[in-house]
């Protein structure tokens, strides 16, 4: 049997990753480990909008679902970490499947707004209940809580480990998605969903799944940002971090799984270095957002792929 | 205070801000309709209308009035000028395909805000307003107290300046050819084009002329608020809200909306949270996306 | 035996009525060809068979059950394929890929693992097996047609539905496509819309002649032949 | 102006705490008379040859934040001249490395992450807003990086945040606001409407401020929130009750000028007495047309913004320094105001961590703990070039310093400084013990 090439390749990715923590210098180090939880976060938006073609403006909602999802459990309800964590996903999961529910009678343009107003309507009621949120201001997870099976989150080893292990995880299921039979319905609701409706598909449960699904990747990466780095607040829901997935996504390769964590690695250090520059780093993200859709619609892995006869899943 | 003077005087601040939401409302509604463009970057079209304002009047010496009126002349055109290039330069190359168009005009906003921020700077400031009368109502209260029962001759100038722009627009749109024009582009493109009307002139026209409009309006504003790089936002939203609730490309609904949305934000304020009333709101939009997609007042599609 | 039924089935559009068919019926086993002018209502009749389109009102049975609420999926589900007039594939797919879908729609329907086969099975008739791992979009269109009917096929229908399948297609090509159709026809009923008739006198064994949304007559090849009613109606009488 | 004087011994909450204060405000007395202290005095061999210190600066200099985090920057750069120019810290020079963390908390972690393991920064220092700091303190205290904020947030005092955060250099809300409500009380009146932003800083003013009004006999018969996104104000004005006779106003964020503004036609120069927070007009001119209705109301000011016969020696050399005119604006740019009534705290906080690194003998990273238990072990700051806001008391067990707080009157477009707190008006009792946090 040929051996499976892309599974050897995401792999030997995940192997490198894990290898740079002896290679980089901490700084890289702490910001691989951030860059890391987004492109977890932004592997589940492409399943959404790489794959099944659905725009959403509004993940940075379920984002803070799972930030809050964790956090508020921890600070009121006194869970462990280890509870704490698949919490935030629970509620980021359940709060995608409402959403999605309604959001999807609408398609297209309508889709792109009415996950945008629902997020928008999040975010206001983070700060409407800022009693308990703390609104912007947001609130700290102490340290000392923030440990699961004895190993501290908050050490910068551990957190890198934890990082590279949920993206990894995060990484091989959207592997599995992609290539399992749902994956190509998927695929095929993206590229034609009237003909999929014809084959015997209801295309809804399929399209429900694949926002319930993006929504529990949001919701992992937020609660790990809450548990790794000890911060929550209602800045995280904000209409920039709806952006940020997208934009990883375009710019790594729409609907290749490699894609957002291309684009989250690039993104990040373009703006680095646009800092030096300027005040006004953040005009790198319109620019790369104007060329990419002027001029390079697949992004980077989806340019390479075409030329390596689309084995690249 | 009494209720009677408080409903009155929150009317009159929902006025203002409803004349300021209709003008870059229709704006953003006269884009879609005739586009099929939604212009994610529209709030910041309102922030540049200020930002250039406060340039303007800032260059200009004398009375606070000549910049006032130098700046309600110059900043719509520069920033019409300058949406029509970026329509030109970047929404026309991507055939105005719904979705690609609403990143291209993200990636504008993130353009347009950081220029800004280079150029204008990070921090707010004031432009004066021509005049400033504060005019007391003839209200009595209980012993006569007299403070707070007042407006001032400017906001009621904003409110009969936005009722004159909006005549100008209506006859603009309907008795002139320039209007017919894009009427029939938003009837039906293909058939305009068969009829020879320059389409892609039209369309650069009208997100120039959609972008002005915001402009004006915030010109309009700037001298009771203030400019601010990150003043896009708000009138973005709240433009979106009055949109959708008023029809998607529906001009008259949009009126009807804003008149709603800006008089509810003073209104609702009396008796809510602000918060609240946004959080409504934006559910609101969302709602009727989902189950009433012709808008609130929007005749129902075939 | 009756496979599928339909009993004064409307469908307005608006102010327009756009069919208006008191009764239909195909028998299993039947090759039927529907035909009429444009406009006559054809594309959007089988659209309701299909539940592509609601009917305003009336009754659909298949297999002596009412499907008329039944969704588009759920009708595939019970045997009905059908195949667009405008092609309708996914191009950014290989062949492969196209036809994967449905068989395994029709694998998981029927409870096996049998897709892969069925997806290769349903490439050989239709002749495309060489390209299997083609791009669908850069395919002639002639082959693009071949495709559509062969993603019919992989879903093993009881009623397949083509919606002017030979359109476009050269000479030789249609010589092709008539025998594929009385193969497929062996364990398929097939209902067709067609404009062109001597597909039409090849393959159907009885013909329904639409015109302004209305069966305007029904009957074998010859019968229709000799109708005076059909010849106004094509004539424009 | 009038002066508070310490209260009498009566009203004196018999804790521990309050004893050590006390016993530090009677040291002020004699730091501040034995001392001109010692600049220039450093052994400047040891300067030639040492690797600078460096300073992480975390500072708002684009978001909502950016007003302040000019002045804040000016004032930074100017203490880190001025120690420079008198031989820096331990003899070696100070370099301060700034880096925007566009008033955002995500990036607030991220610029003290790149402090600790990029720039190898020595200590972390800076920043305003509430949220930015609670966003970076767990990193600076994972990272073992002591944070030094200028924020006048109650977030340090009450507990939330580490050992490694402290904010020696400002007062924080709580006691702003709780010493406003003796003279509140006592001057203009007792019945009180609030109207703060709606978020975490402003219910700090609502929740201290009633209780402390209470405490007096006093009343808040009106609490309005206003969302901070909010750009016109009347319509919440109209909340206002008749019968207020004192109206407490503090605000923040962009549309401050517009607030004020519309505050002033509202009452039209008649109505309550108002009392408001600086934070209503840091960065905005007083003169600005549309204000003349201020005159005769009253402000707390951290630090008085106008110069005058209040104004202290060490007050001028600081102003000076930092380029500000006797106005309160850019020595460069009258329009340019500053935000005087905060940002002297980043001049003292450089000055606090240049005298606690003397102390601890400070030479490099691993020497962080003790120059954090070196500033935990100081009591007092006496009034001197160093401190020209005035003198402190320092609660090491909370990280937190006290010091005099101002309330000016509006008098021909100027604040004139009407009275000076006692630093025990801003007394609260301990909320947290950060020393008994391990490093």
């Amino acid at each position: 049997m040929k051996p499976d090439r892309a599974l050897l390749l995401h792999l030997a990715v995940i192997a490198a990753l894990f290898a740079m923590q002896y290679v980089l210098p901490a700084y890289h180090q702490g910001n691989l480990a951030r860059i890391l939880v987004l492109a977890t976060f932004a592997t589940g938006y492409n399943i959404l909008f790489g794959y099944t073609g659905l725009l959403s403006l509004g993940h940075a909602l379920f984002f803070a679902a799972g930030m809050y999802g964790a956090g508020m459990t921890m600070r009121f309800l006194d869970w462990p970490a280890l509870a704490a964590f698949p919490a935030g996903i629970v509620a980021a999961t359940l709060l995608a499947g409402m959403i999605g529910a309604l959001a999807l009678r609408t398609t297209g343009v309508a889709f792109m707004i009415v996950t945008l107003m629902f997020a928008q309507a999040g975010y206001l009621t983070i700060l409407y209940f800022n009693e308990f949120t703390r609104g912007d201001e947001g609130f700290v997870i102490v340290q000392a809580t923030r440990n699961i099976l004895g190993f501290d989150l908050s050490n910068d080893d551990v957190r890198f480990v934890a990082a590279w292990l949920i993206f990894s995880v995060g990484l091989l299921v959207a592997l599995a998605v992609v290539r399992s039979r749902m994956g190509r319905v998927l695929v095929a609701i993206r590229e034609n969903e009237e003909r999929t409706r014809m084959l015997g598909f209801d295309p809804f449960p399929y399209k429900l799944s694949a926002v319930a699904l993006s929504g529990a990747y949001a919701g992992a990466a937020g609660a790990a940002y809450a548990l790794l780095f000890g911060s929550v607040g209602a800045s995280f829901a904000s209409i920039q971090y709806s952006i940020e997935p997208l934009l990883f996504v375009l710019l790594g390769g729409t609907g290749v799984v490699l894609g957002p964590l291309v684009g989250a690695i690039v993104i990040f250090y373009l703006i680095e270095y646009a800092r030096e520059v300027t005040t006004a780093y953040l005009i790198v993200v319109g620019v790369a957002l104007v060329l990419l859709i002027l001029f390079a619609r697949k992004g980077v892995l989806g340019s390479l792929r075409r030329r390596t006869d689309g084995w690249l899943p | 205070m009494d209720f009677g003077p408080q409903l009155f005087l929150a009317s009159l601040d929902g006025m203002v801000t409803a004349a300021v939401l209709a003008l870059t409302a229709l704006g953003l509604s006269l884009v879609f309709g005739v586009m099929r463009v939604v212009n994610v970057a529209h709030g910041e079209f309102f922030m540049l209308g200020a930002v250039i304002a406060w340039f303007v009047a800032s260059n200009i010496g004398g009375h606070a009035a000549i910049g006032f009126i130098a700046a309600l002349i110059i900043a719509p055109l520069v920033v019409g000028a300058i949406a029509a290039a970026a329509d030109w330069i970047v929404l026309k190359r991507l055939d105005y395909e719904p979705e690609a168009t609403i990143v291209a005009t993200i990636g504008l906003l993130y353009i347009l805000q950081q220029g800004a921020l280079v150029t204008f700077g990070p921090v707010a400031q004031a432009v004066e307003p021509p005049f400033n009368k504060r005019i007391e109502i003839p209200w009595f209260e209980g012993a006569n107290v007299g403070w707070g029962l007042f407006t001032t001759s400017y906001k009621l100038f904003v409110i009969g300046a936005t009722i004159a722009i909006l005549i100008g627009v209506w006859l603009l749109l309907s008795r002139t050819k320039i209007g017919l024009v894009m009427r029939a582009t938003q009837l039906d493109r293909e058939t305009a084009q068969a009829f020879g009307i320059p389409v892609e002139k039209v369309y650069a026209l009208t997100f120039g002329f959609g972008a002005a409009l915001a402009a004006l309006a915030a010109v309009l504003i700037v001298p009771i608020q203030q400019a601010d790089y990150l003043m896009g936002g708000d009138p973005l939203l709240l433009s979106f809200i009055v949109v959708i609730i008023g029809g998607l490309g529906s001009l008259r609904g949009t009126l009807v909306a804003a008149l709603i949305i800006g008089m509810s934000d003073g209104i609702i304020s009396v008796f809510f949270t602000p918060t609240l009333a946004k959080i409504i709101a934006t559910l609101a939009v969302a709602m009727v996306l989902v189950f009433r997609p012709q808008g609130l007042f929007g005749a129902k599609a075939q | 035996m009756t496979l599928l039924s339909a009993r004064n089935l409307v469908k307005d559009f608006g102010g327009l009525r756009a069919v208006n068919v008191e009764a239909f019926d195909l028998p299993a086993g039947e090759i039927r060809a529907v035909i009429g002018p444009n406009g006559a209502g054809k594309t959007t009749f089988v659209s309701l068979l299909c539940g592509r389109l609601p009917p305003s009102s009336g009754t659909i049975r298949f297999e002596d059950t009412d499907i008329t609420r039944l969704p588009a999926h759920e009708r595939v589900a019970r045997g009905i394929a059908y195949t667009f007039q405008i092609t309708s594939i996914y191009p950014n797919l290989s062949l492969l890929d196209n036809v994967m879908l449905p068989a395994q729609r029709r694998a998981s329907l029927n409870g096996t693992a049998d897709a892969a086969a069925r997806a290769a099975e349903a490439l050989e008739r239709v002749g495309l097996t060489d390209r299997a791992q083609e791009m669908a979009g850069v395919q002639a269109y002639g082959h693009q047609r071949l495709l559509e009917v062969a993603m019919g096929l992989a879903l093993s229908p009881k009623l397949l539905i083509l919606d002017e399948p030979t359109q476009g297609l050269a000479e030789g090509e249609i010589e092709t496509f008539i025998a594929l159709i009385r193969d497929v026809a062996q364990d398929a009923t097939v209902l067709l819309i067609e404009h062109n008739m001597s597909v039409v006198m090849a393959l159907a064994e009885r013909i329904t002649v639409m015109n302004f949304g209305e069966v305007l007559a029904e009957g074998t090849p010859d019968e229709i032949r000799a109708n005076t009613d059909v010849q106004t109606a094509y004539l424009g009488g | 102006m009038t002066e508070a004087t310490t209260p009498d011994s009566a009203e004196k909450p018999a804790n521990e705490s309050r004893r050590a204060l006390l016993k530090g405000a009677a040291a002020i007395g004699a730091v501040a008379a034995g001392t001109q202290m010692l600049p220039g005095m450093v052994p400047y061999i040891q300067a030639q040859t040492s690797e600078p210190i460096k300073i992480g600066f975390q500072v708002h200099k684009t978001g909502i934040g950016a007003a302040y985090g000019r002045w804040y920057d000016r004032t930074t750069t100017a203490a880190a001249q001025l120690i420079n120019d008198e031989g820096g810290i331990n003899g070696r020079p100070v370099e301060i490395i700034a880096e925007d963390d566009g008033t955002d908390p995500k990036r607030g972690a991220e610029v003290i992450e790149k402090f600790a393991t990029q720039h190898n920064a020595d200590i972390a220092f800076g920043t305003l807003f509430s949220h930015v700091v609670i966003g970076s303190a767990p990193r600076a205290g994972e990272l073992k990086l002591p944070y030094f904020v200028v924020s006048e947030g109650h977030h340090v005092a009450s507990g939330m945040l580490n050992r490694y955060t402290l904010q020696p250099g400002i007062t924080d809300v709580r006691s702003q606001v709780q010493s406003m409500a003796p003279w509140v009380a006592d001057n203009l009146g007792k019945k009180v409407t609030m109207i703060y932003p709606d978020f975490a800083f402003g219910h700090d003013h609502r929740d201290y401020f009633s209780a402390a009004m209470e405490a007096q006999g006093g009343e808040v018969v009106a609490k309005i929130a206003i969302p901070p996104t909010e750009k016109s104000f009347t319509k919440y004005f109209t909340q206002i009750p008749r019968d207020t006779e004192v109206l407490y106003h503090v605000m923040v964020g962009p549309a401050v000028l517009t607030f004020v503004k519309e505050l002033g036609e509202f009452f039209g120069g008649r109505g309550p007495e108002v009392f408001g927070f600086i934070d209503s007009l840091e960065a905005v001119d007083m003169a600005s047309p549309g204000l003349e209705f201020l005159d005769g109301t009253y402000f707390w000011e951290g630090n008085p913004r106008y110069a005058g016969d209040w104004s202290s020696d060490h007050d001028a050399f600081y102003r000076k320094a930092v380029g500000v005119d006797a106005n309160g604006a850019s020595v460069t740019d009258p329009k340019d105001i500053s935000t005087y009534a905060h940002m002297f705290g980043c001049w003292e906080t450089l000055h606090i961590v240049k005298a606690a690194m003397e102390t601890s003998d400070y030479s490099g990273p691993e020497g962080r703990a003790g120059l954090i238990e070196a500033v935990e072990n100081m009591a007092v700051f006496p009034h001197s070039r160093a401190h020209p806001q005035g003198d402190k008391l320092f609660n090491g067990r909370t990280h937190q310093a006290f010091g005099h707080q101002f309330i000016s009157q509006v008098k021909d477009e100027k604040l004139v400084p009407v009275h000076r707190t006692s630093i025990f008006d801003s007394y609260y009792p301990d909320e947290v013990d950060y020393t008994k946090q391990s490093f």
